[in-house]
């Protein structure tokens, strides 16, 4: 059976047989470097070729489906012609942040990727305070979109940016309310802790209604977090144009766009981590034949599915529903989600103390 | 009220001015400095009520231009038509926009065509040409070489 | 985008939505100064689709002229031609087939259904929610269908001529149509619960966009947007044209004044239209479906005006005769004009979210109010 | 006029080489390069009139041109490949059309949709501010007639648009390659 | 404070019930493929049929001996609203010796063409009509001009 932490055991031992300990560092950093700049493209072209799959077949069309079979090379073409297109700086725009934006906005997505354990014993820096070096480093995004915003002198980008900035802020604290509860009742904010602690049913399912009302903050607010319809405020085409990437072309245009699928494939991992159990298989109770069939499934596919599986559930939301007004936005936020995820925090803190959960 | 009972009733408003039945509704022809107070009375009068003005707009008769105001009553759904001269070369005339919100921009949109300038007006421009356009265009001796092909 | 204008004097943003603009539906160009997020000023820049209508009609004939009003309001087009058709035949005089009576009253009911889902799917779409543009468009296209099969296009149609339709019906017209209604009456259901109960919908509609009964005379609104303002203005109710005497349907009015009573308007009026088809569509009479006209038609001297209901309000038609064979002048009173002087009133105070919103719900068309 | 309508799965362009060891080498960067933006045509959304709204039927679920990839329709002119001008193009409108067709990057292309973006159509005579056809503002590389053109000759027109970019000729270059063919 | 918070409950659960209530309807469509109603154009070319009466392009019948019906009387271009149509017409001598008018050349121009049928309706002899062909693509505007008459056509016997 090929699983990945085999591969990287492999590929850790084959070097340390050869090289001095130094070198091997120097090397496997560079194989990570490499390898999540591949799945950094990898993951923009297949999440955006889903996302145009789901809305057509949620708008009863087709979609894609001439270039290539099926039309998997669509998002390849896409990709190509975009770092192929003429890249300017608008006049009167500040060049130096004009060009930094999506790097840094690029940067910090590829940097989230560092924590996720994609499968058993395999992700890139299993470090002690994951869910933290998470949420501390998906707040620094929204400088990159400030940045931009700011930098194209385009009063369109500029009201996009702020609209970000005053909704990514407010949202991060529900996010940051509902990831403290599992938090709570794990213990730990080592990734690999959280997905051990589910190893006898996941979280959603362990912890009662408070888990499950916590899920559903948690998905509400990643979804404001990444700017995705229904609260893409800050590109918000009907009203915005392009919002904060109104002046950008080509490649930079690229980069915000594969950004923000990467965004939302670390979010809706850092879901299924938290809520679903990460790469954990799912078991029920005293099946034992069942759940051996079910450990037979590789632990990144039970990972990916699940990420996936979250994935589409933002798309969904974003091809059902009308876009909320900034103001309504924030009331959802500081009036509902905000109260809500405090009292839930409050309750779980209750479960975890008493030991009431599974 | 039917049409001649309003026909007659607002004949004895306005004395002085010529009343008779259309094509389609019965016009009102008076002189161009009494137009506020006609209007302004057809309104306020709770009898006749005409407070919707659904049409506003200019004919080149090349001596002089008319003013045609169509309006309408929504309580009791009479309508009437006024209509007043002009001077063909320097048309002028109060603006109704104070009375009827509507004209605004139906003013406006005379000014552009026909060069009618409306006194009071709140802001006088041209609205559906570029600013540095020449000419009224719907006025009958327009003419433009460049942009019109005559067929 | 148009031009960079930075600020005015007292610090606040001013920018352009338009003239290319998604939400403007087409090349509306708004001024809009804004505190913050909230619309202090807005002023509409119109004639970036001006194409001297009103000029061209004065040297065509009164056959050639109807064809250039399908360009104006295209969503209603054949509504348009109704009006033109209308003015003449009353001008001439020219005592109309009732058969051709019926095939026009119900093709300009289809053609206020396709254009209120058009604004349906189009308004979602500035409010964030794309999927329901393509369910509209879905009902759309089988509309659509039907007209070409019996019109012979799309959404230019030039049917209507004076004197009658142009040709019979299709042999497949009626099954069509009635095929169509059953199919419509369960799809309306779905935008109901897709988009009319959705709870970020009401948000964005109610007490959004507010314009009281005397300001939406005052600014001359017709159609539905004044009929959510409960004016009664609907033109086929007060003086009915054609065969709308003869029927029964209601005129739909709400009283909430806001953008969701002018949404509710316009979603009861598809209904409305629904009942008129289906009063008419098992009666259509036999016969002629033209009069006979004289080649050249010379209206009498004269000033002629028609008022006709079109989906987005009241379209009037004045024509001015010399007793030629082409018009002396021609003026539409289009109801998106009227419409968008309103616009400043019912945005003022609100974000500029709600500007896109209002104006989904104002509907307009701008080739119609700019002509 | 007829184009080539390649099949819905076409292979990968370029040509590919067999090396050893199972490896593939693909050359022919101009034909990959062409491919990739022939079938990556973003356009702008800007519909003036009458056209828009077959435009508009266009992108619907019953053409749904998203199976070419041009669903990505962008705001914004420097996201855009493609200009569809779909409508009448009148004196005020002209230097906006210009503006925006120099804010898209290169390599930009236009479609002229229906009889008025092609020639004035039916505002050519008599009228004081229509354009005499688009081009007289910005290059047109295909000319659709039509008044609107139906749906399908929309797509008609951007397969003839994706034509034109796979064989990698400029606008004059195509029209003296027809005008030798006698087409 | 009970009531307000029953009200605040009550808000969130018909927020929440309505916003489900959309998603079970994409999601229906999401599921149920065949929903779907795209045809797919340039593929289903050889099926595609168009109602007879669609207005595509105005084209001139010849029959098999190259002999239209058009006589040449320019109804159709004084019928047009917007000048599509030019008529040439040339003087034939025909066998007797006569001197009888024909057209030389029948211009029409697509690129106008508003396929408004005002031409086809005032034929006097049905020499024209539309056809349904709408693949009217080119890179040339110049293209769009066309002849209708074909070359060496005659105007059938008979017609007058």
């Amino acid at each position: 059976m090929l699983r990945l932490e085999n591969i990287s055991s492999f590929i850790h031992t084959s070097l340390s047989n050869h090289l001095s300990e130094t070198s091997v560092l120097l090397l496997e950093m560079t194989i990570i470097a490499l390898a999540a700049i591949t799945l950094f493209a990898l993951l923009g072209l297949i999440l955006v070729l889903m996302e145009r799959k789901v809305s057509a077949w949620i708008q009863i069309r087709l979609g894609p489906n001439r270039v290539g079979p099926k039309g998997i090379f669509q998002t390849a073409a896409d990709t190509l012609k975009l770092v192929l297109k003429e890249g300017f700086v608008p006049d009167g725009a500040d060049k130096f942040l004009y060009k930094l934006a999506p790097f840094v906005v690029m940067i910090i997505a590829m940097i989230l990727l560092a924590p996720i354990a994609f499968a058993k014993n395999f992700a890139i820096w299993d470090l002690n305070i994951g869910v933290f070096f998470i949420t501390a480093i998906s707040s620094v995004s929204v400088i990159g979109i400030l940045m931009a915003g700011w930098a194209s002198n385009n009063q369109y980008s500029l009201l996009g940016a702020m609209r970000s900035g005053a909704q990514i802020i407010s949202y991060e604290i529900s996010a940051g309310m509902a990831i403290l509860s599992i938090v709570v009742l794990t213990g730990s904010l080592q990734i690999s802790d959280i997905v051990a602690s589910q190893s006898n049913g996941w979280w959603l399912f362990k912890g009662h209604i408070p888990a499950l009302i916590a899920f559903v903050i948690y998905i509400i607010a990643v979804t404001a977090e990444t700017n995705r319809a229904p609260f893409d405020m800050a590109e918000a085409e009907s009203e915005l144009t392009g919002g904060f990437h109104t002046e950008y072309a080509g490649m930079r245009f690229a980069l915000f766009f594969l950004a923000e699928y990467i965004n939302i494939f670390i979010v809706c991992a850092i879901g299924a981590t938290l809520f679903l159990g990460g790469w954990m298989p799912f078991h029920i109770g005293n099946w034992e034949a069942f759940n051996h069939i079910m450990d037979y499934i590789p632990s990144s596919i039970w990972f990916l599915s699940k990420t996936f599986f979250l994935i589409f559930v933002i798309m969904w939301f974003r091809w059902t529903f009308p876009r909320l007004r900034i103001d309504q936005l924030l009331q959802l936020e500081w009036k509902y989600l905000l109260p809500i995820s405090l009292f839930n925090l409050l309750l779980i803190t209750l479960i975890a103390i008493k030991g009431w959960h599974f | 009220m039917g049409t001649e009972e309003l026909i007659q009733s607002i004949q004895s408003m306005f004395p002085d001015a010529s009343i008779n039945m259309g094509n389609n509704f019965p016009e009102l022809v008076i002189e161009k400095d009494s137009l506020l107070s006609v209007l302004n009375q057809l309104k306020s009068e709770p009898t006749l009520a005409f407070d919707y003005l659904f049409c506003e707009t200019c004919v080149d008769w090349k001596s002089h231009l008319t003013m045609v105001y169509h309006l309408d009553s929504t309580r009791f759904r009479h309508n009437l038509v006024i209509k007043t001269n002009l001077d063909a070369q320097a048309p002028e005339i109060e603006s109704a926009c104070h009375l009827y919100r509507t004209a605004e921009l139906h003013e406006r949109e005379i000014f552009d065509l026909f060069g009618v300038k409306f006194l009071n007006h709140p802001h006088l421009r041209r609205i559906l040409l570029t600013d540095d356009w020449k000419g009224h265009p719907l006025r009958k001796d327009y003419d433009d070489p460049i942009n019109m092909i005559k067929l | 985008m148009f031009e960079q204008v930075s600020t005015s004097e007292n610090g606040e943003l001013v920018i352009n939505v338009g003239p290319q603009h998604p939400a403007t539906h087409g090349v509306l160009h708004l001024l809009i100064t804004l505190n913050g997020e909230t619309v202090t000023k807005l002023e509409p820049n119109l004639g970036y689709i001006h194409r001297s209508i009103e000029k061209m009609c004065e040297s065509l004939s009164y056959r050639q002229f109807i064809y250039t009003t399908s360009r104006m309001d295209y969503l209603s087009s054949h509504i348009n031609n109704h009006a033109c058709a209308l003015t003449v035949e009353s001008a001439l005089q020219i005592e109309i087939p009732e058969r051709a009576e019926y095939i026009r009253v119900i093709m300009s009911e289809l053609t206020r259904m396709a254009s209120h889902q058009l604004w349906w799917g189009a308004m979602a779409m500035d409010l964030g929610a794309l999927s329901p543009f393509f369910y509209a468009f879905r009902e759309r296209e089988s509309i659509n269908d039907i007209m070409e099969e019996t019109c012979g296009a799309r959404l230019t149609m030039n049917y209507f001529v004076p004197g009658g339709v142009m040709y019979d019906l299709h042999p497949n017209f009626v099954a069509k149509v009635k095929e169509f209604i059953v199919f419509f009456k369960s799809k309306i259901d779905e935008y109901d619960e897709l988009l009319t109960g959705n709870i970020i919908f009401q948000n964005r509609m109610k007490n959004i966009g507010i314009i009281s009964k005397e300001d939406a005379i005052s600014y001359g609104c017709t159609g539905p947007t004044a009929r959510g303002s409960g004016v009664s203005c609907d033109i086929r109710k007060i003086y009915p044209y054609s065969i709308y005497q003869k029927l029964d349907f209601d005129e739909v009015i709400e009283h909430g004044c806001d953008s969701f009573s002018r949404y509710q308007v316009r979603m009861k009026e598809m209904r409305q239209s629904l009942k008129i088809i289906e009063q008419l569509i098992d009666n259509i009479p036999k016969g002629e479906f033209q009069a006979k006209t004289k080649a050249v038609l010379k209206l009498p001297k004269g000033e002629f005006y028609t008022r006709v209901e079109t989906a987005r309000g009241e379209l009037g038609v004045y024509i001015v005769s010399e007793g030629g064979t082409s018009p002396y002048r021609i003026k539409f009173r289009s109801p998106g004009f009227s419409n968008l002087s309103a616009l400043e009133h019912m945005v003022k105070g609100h974000k500029i979210g709600d500007l896109v919103a209002i104006m989904g719900t104002l509907d307009l068309v701008i080739p119609d109010i700019d002509r | 006029m007829d184009v080539k309508i390649t099949p819905p799965s076409e292979p990968f362009p370029g040509t590919v080489h067999p090396t050893d060891g199972g490896g593939v080498l693909v050359s022919s960067l101009d034909e990959v390069i062409n491919w990739a933006r022939s079938n990556s045509l973003w356009p702008l959304v800007f519909g003036t009139s009458c056209c828009a709204i077959e435009m508009m039927s266009t992108a619907a679920a019953k053409y749904d041109f998203s199976r070419f990839g041009f669903e990505v329709a962008r705001a914004t002119p420097r996201q855009a490949d493609v200009i569809i001008i779909a409508g009448t193009i009148v004196n005020k409108m002209a230097p906006v059309l210009k503006r925006l067709f120099d804010q898209m990057p290169d390599p930009k292309y236009v479609i002229a949709m229906g009889a008025c973006a092609t020639s004035g159509g039916p505002f050519f005579y008599n009228t004081y501010s229509v354009v005499k056809g688009a081009d007289h503002i910005i290059p047109v590389d295909v000319y659709v007639a039509g008044c609107p053109p139906r749906p399908e000759a929309l797509l008609h027109a951007l397969i003839t648009l994706q034509e034109k970019i796979k064989s990698g000729l400029t606008r004059d270059q195509i029209r003296g390659e027809m005008k030798a063919h006698g087409n | 404070m009970i009531t307000f918070l029953k009200q605040y409950f009550k808000d969130i659960y018909q927020a929440i019930s309505s916003l489900l209530k959309g998603m079970k309807l994409t999601g229906y469509y999401f599921t149920h493929h065949k929903e779907i109603i795209t045809q797919q154009y340039p593929d289903n070319k050889s099926t595609l049929v168009l109602p007879e009466r669609f207005r595509g392009e105005v084209v001139m019948l010849h029959d098999e001996n190259n002999e239209h019906a058009c006589t040449g009387c320019s109804a159709c271009e004084l019928a047009c609203p917007n000048g599509t149509i030019k008529i040439i017409n040339k003087f034939e001598v025909n066998a007797e010796g006569k001197k009888k008018k024909a057209i030389d050349a029948f211009v029409y121009h697509l690129e106008l063409c508003t396929m408004c049928n005002l031409c086809i309706v005032a034929c006097p002899t049905d020499a024209i009509k539309m056809a349904q062909t709408f693949e009217h693509s080119v890179f040339d505007r110049s293209l769009l001009t066309k002849q209708l008459n074909k070359p060496n056509s005659k105007l059938r016997e008979g017609v007058e």
